[in-house]
């Protein structure tokens, strides 16, 4: 019943530390520019436009699409702001997209982003109220514990974390949009980077970074027409659960498993590793690459950081299924942008316009983003065909 | 020209911009009720009418089953370690110096874990399924926090094995 | 079901003194402030706009022609607030007010000292007072005052 | 296009400080009761799920996600969450059944403003750059509007205290309202201004409260057996951020909003409009088109009480219950967000 629609424009700011030379709406602008570029697009051109981010506080301030509208050459439009933690920049690629596939509009444009510079992401994430009932330590002290469970199950070495930490930075080192530049770096590097939440190093964990990221998408006529390879999409999905009940399955959240099994029924995957050519998969910290292998069913269960150890997930080790070419959140982290990229990377790769982290031939890709404390998750399957 | 004045001369590209707001926050009901009980030096839970876990903090409501949760129900000093972490670097607001350990703690008669700081004890010692005790403040310090236990301490008991913990059981 | 709790408040503090980047646009605009000038911007349309915007805000083109304006201007509306709240920069009864700058078409926001609400106008002429130390900041101008 | 129908509606009573009563304990409740309506038992029964909430009122990043507690989200649903008045959580769900992917779904809208300085914490909606650092809160902000509309000489202030006076009055006969009461246009008038041209009756209070409504495809509807509410159109538009390019005396998004929405496709009975200042009322009867045939906010409107974050979808269930409870055939909703009326939604209901 949805109406095909497909994504035609990709647009994306370099991620790093800190932007010094533009405002916020300047940053945003970067990469809702070079979308519509990418597409040949005006600003006449977008019925809508929908933008995501993190939590406020980040910048510090409300509604910040609001102030961002003139930017996006928004105004006389529909703006729609979605915030669904750190998966919003995959849930807002959905809800973009359902402008679309519903009927209601034929080209939108969707951003996201995060300038962290402009404050302390730590800081306004653990900001407690008071009476909290809490101790505060920070995101890995929430998702240390979970991976150290995850490595008392399956017994999995210490190395399988480090060399996705290598090996992530081995694939951004490919993508000149990536913020850590980490070319010559080595398992040794790794092991002894320092400590931040036992079992996580520094360098197995994400950097901080100020970015955005945009797409224009169009329905089926539309994307038909576009000067550029259209990357299709075959399936969305969004599932949520509680932070904390009882008995929650923290390291393999069941919200994930659903979310993979609907987004794959939609795209006629009944084997993730062997159909998919590739997967821009939300990894902040190490670890959550063999957790994640596991929860989407690239892997059986206890057997992620196999597959990860044999190099099944590397572009350069020729690896069958390689995942986050783009460097990943390891690499890069806009927070409220991050679940985007991992959408836009996933659509770069099936129009063959991934650059030198393209993986050959790409004609179905995964995108997928999680959230607080792995409760949220949106995925999309985008494809080079449309069925 | 003074090398102040030169700096002072270079344009404009940033900003410090101030954005404190003041709020006075009220706990919720679930939380004003835990916290009373914790100043009288007690860990009070609520279980679910439905599912009949007990939740500790108590958060007003069953997550899973989505409703209220009103019946208490006074939990152990004693725990048992989930799962834990040993912190490395500071975390703004707070005040703990690292290195130490915050272990997800399930306290027995609880179906769910609550993050708290673990000491008195060699960090490489401690262990999923490891036994421990609320050492509490001296009553005198008791205020509506749960810092008003300091820590917790192993205790000689045999491990629980990681599968009887309850919440982080094999799926 | 156990006796009622206490009820527990406490006043907190959500705050962060954030660190940002202006871009070209915002950036001119606040140097010359603490120039003790205004620029403008031209929009699309020819017509200024202050403060400067960095896009149009019909056309969304990227504006970048600045305009050097007086600091005088012509109130188009205001509003008087007779009980500064906490946050305002003002400690004693004060007027909002959209100013026209001379030479602008696009008025902007800020602050009258009028003394007194009989003392306000639309239409009436104001310029700026300028703050004692400027450095850069929509504060450099400290408030408004009749002209 | 498929049609949506409203099923159930409902909404807390709007009270200045709901004290002790944290977001689940505000939410569970209604959510509780416009599940009841329907008849089935929890968030699992729907298809969708998707709120609207603003974490800076209570000051908590991430305050929406508490929210989850209270829907039984177990097994994991589907479930999205707006930045935004939830009359654009219901926007969203609406796309989500347009496209097939929902037959049915549960929208909620919440907040808590009493912890903080509202006005003053809504400051911060403006540019970082030019205004937040300024703390322009929404009633200056909106008092500036005010006298632009009374210059123009598009309302009197007279105007302004008949629209008070008529949400007093119709606030009356909805137990949820926070201000109700007979008083009379010169009575209000003879008030002193509080941020003149504003007196203080001329804004809403600030209130606490959730609202709650659940929709589905008219198939759907049936097969629960409840009457309904049809959403015939719904849209909504911004405009710019810089008050100067806008003319404050109109609404423009809302006029465009009002056109895509189909507001003059037939006569409309009931308006229930989110005004949180008297003059914004006439402002957005003007840019909807509204004749004086129409009953604008027989609820009292948000004059009344004011829950942000819920208030946009309560307008739009107030107009769904009247039409469910069979007073009125057709009316129209509207929601605002920003300063000054910066961003408005339109929706038109009628009958089954």
């Amino acid at each position: 019943m949805a109406e095909l629609a497909a994504v035609v424009g990709i647009g994306q700011t370099k991620y790093q530390t800190k932007h010094k030379t533009v405002s916020i709406a300047g940053l945003v602008r970067d990469a809702a520019l070079k979308a519509l570029q990418d597409a040949e697009l005006t600003w006449d051109d977008i019925d809508a436009v929908i933008v995501g981010k993190a939590p406020d506080m980040f910048e510090g301030m409300i509604m910040p699409e609001l102030y961002l509208t003139d930017a996006l050459g928004c105004n006389g439009k529909p703006m729609l702001r979605v915030h669904t933690a750190g998966s919003v920049g995959g849930s807002t690629a959905i809800v973009a997209a359902s402008y679309v596939q519903s009927g209601m509009f034929k080209r939108i444009l969707t951003v996201t982003y995060e300038k962290q510079s402009e404050s302390n992401a730590m800081w306004a994430l653990s900001n407690a109220q008071p009476f909290s009932v809490h101790l505060n330590a920070g995101a890995g002290g929430f998702f240390a514990p979970i991976i150290r469970e995850y490595m008392r199950r399956t017994k999995a070495p210490s190395d399988a974390g480090i060399k996705v930490a290598v090996k992530d930075r081995l694939h951004g080192a490919r993508n000149p949009l990536a913020h850590l530049q980490l070319p010559n770096i080595t398992m040794k590097e790794v092991e002894e980077s320092p400590m931040l939440w036992e079992p996580l190093r520094f360098l197995e964990s994400c950097p901080s970074s100020d970015g955005a990221c945009a797409m224009v998408i169009a329905n089926e006529e539309l994307a038909a027409q576009s000067p550029k390879k259209p990357a299709w999409i075959r399936g969305a999905a969004m599932r949520s659960e509680p932070t904390m009940y009882a008995g929650r399955e923290e390291v393999s959240p069941q919200a994930g498993i659903d979310c993979a099994k609907d987004v794959y029924a939609q795209a006629g995957i009944s084997n993730p590793r062997k159909d998919l050519d590739c997967a821009e998969v939300y990894v902040p910290f190490s670890w959550y690459e063999p957790m994640w292998l596991e929860n989407l069913g690239f892997a059986e269960k206890g057997e992620g950081w196999k597959l990860t150890l044999e190099g099944a997930t590397s572009l350069d080790d020729k690896g069958d299924i390689p995942w986050n070419c783009s460097g990943g959140v390891l690499c890069s982290n806009p927070i409220g942008a991050s679940g985007m990229i991992r959408f836009a990377e996933a659509a770069r790769q099936v129009r063959g316009d991934a650059g030198n982290h393209q993986v050959d031939g790409a004609k179905l890709a995964l995108g997928h983003a999680y959230g607080g404390g792995a409760q949220f998750y949106a995925m999309w399957v985008v494809g080079s065909e449309k069925a | 020209m003074s090398d102040a004045n030169k700096e002072a001369l270079e344009p404009i590209t940033g900003i410090e911009s101030p954005v404190y707001l003041d709020y006075n926050f009220t706990a919720g009901q679930a939380t004003a009720r835990y916290l009373t009980k914790v100043k009288e030096g007690k860990l009070v839970g609520q279980r679910c009418p439905s599912c009949r876990n007990v939740y500790i903090p108590p958060r007003g409501a069953c997550a899973a089953c989505g409703v209220a949760t009103t019946e208490e129900v006074e939990l152990s000093n004693k725990a048992t370690v989930q799962s834990f972490t040993i912190v490395h670097i500071p975390i703004p607001g707070n005040p703990i110096k690292p290195p130490y350990v915050i272990a997800n703690l399930v306290p027995d008669g609880a179906n769910i874990s609550f993050l708290h700081l673990l000491s008195e004890c060699k960090n490489e010692d401690v262990r999923i399924g490891m036994r421990v005790e609320a050492q509490w403040k001296d009553a005198s310090e008791w205020t509506y926090a749960m810092e008003n236990i300091k820590y917790f301490t192993p205790i000689d008991e045999p491990d629980v094995p990681a599968e009887e913990i309850g919440r982080l059981k094999d799926a | 079901m156990s006796a009622q709790a206490e009820v527990l408040q406490q006043a907190f503090t959500l705050g962060y003194t954030y660190t940002r980047t202006t871009g070209p646009v915002v950036g001119r605009f606040l140097t010359a402030l603490r120039d003790r000038k205004i620029v403008g911007i031209k929009g699309s349309d020819g017509k200024v706009i202050v403060p400067p915007m960095e896009y149009d805000p019909v056309t969304a083109e990227e504006l970048s022609e600045f305009v050097d304006l007086p600091d005088t201007g012509v109130v188009k509306t205001w509003a008087w607030v007779k009980h500064p709240r906490g946050k305002h920069l003002l400690d004693k009864p004060f007027a909002w007010a959209q100013i026209q700058i001379d030479g602008s078409d696009i008025p902007m926001i800020h602050m009258v000292d009028a003394g007194d609400e009989s003392k306000m106008s639309t239409g009436m002429k104001v310029k700026v007072r300028w703050a004692d130390e400027t450095k850069g900041f929509i504060t450099d101008i400290a408030c408004f005052e009749p002209a | 296009m498929r049609d949506i129908a409203i099923v159930s509606f409902v909404q807390s009573d709007c009270v200045r400080d709901a004290g002790a009563l944290n977001e689940v304990e505000l939410i569970m409740p209604v959510i509780r009761k416009v599940l009841d309506n329907v008849g089935i038992q929890s968030a699992q029964d729907v298809d969708f799920t998707c709120s609207g909430s603003c974490d800076y009122l209570q000051g908590a990043a991430f305050a929406f996600v508490l929210g989850v507690d209270a829907l039984g989200a177990v097994p994991p649903i589907k479930e999205s969450h707006v930045e935004m008045d939830a009359a654009w959580a219901l926007y969203e769900a609406v796309l989500k059944i347009r496209m097939g992917q929902a037959d049915s779904a549960l929208l909620y809208g919440f907040g808590k403003s009493s912890p903080g300085e509202l006005p003053i914490v809504l400051s911060q909606q403006l540019d970082p750059y030019y205004l937040s650092p300024l703390w322009l809160d929404t009633v200056s902000s909106a008092a500036l509007q005010a006298r632009a509309l009374l210059d123009s000489g598009k309302a009197t202030e007279a105007d302004m205290a008949e629209v008070v006076a008529r949400s007093r009055k119709n606030a009356k006969s909805n137990p949820h309202a926070q201000l109700k009461g007979d008083v009379s246009v010169d009575e209000l008038l003879a008030e002193p201004t509080y941020l003149s041209p504003l007196r203080k009756h001329d804004c809403c209070p600030i209130s606490d409260g959730a609202s709650a409504m659940i929709i589905a495809t008219v198939e759907k509807a049936k097969e629960w057996g409840k009457p309904y509410a049809v959403l015939k159109g719904i849209d909504h538009r911004i405009e710019s951020h810089h008050f100067g390019a806008r003319d404050l005396t109109r609404s423009v998004s809302t006029e465009i909003a009002a056109k895509a929405a189909g507001v003059a496709d037939g006569p409309v009975e009931v308006a229930e409009i989110y005004a949180p200042f008297s003059h914004q009322e006439i402002i957005l009867k003007k840019a909807l088109g509204l004749g004086d045939d129409t009953v604008i906010n027989p609820s009292g409107g948000v004059l009344a009480g004011n829950q942000m974050m819920a208030s946009g979808l309560s307008r739009v269930g107030e107009v769904a219950n009247r039409i469910i409870k069979g007073e009125i055939k057709r009316g129209v909703a509207h929601a605002t967000s920003g300063h000054a009326l910066q961003q408005n939604l339109v929706a038109v209901l009628e009958g089954a």
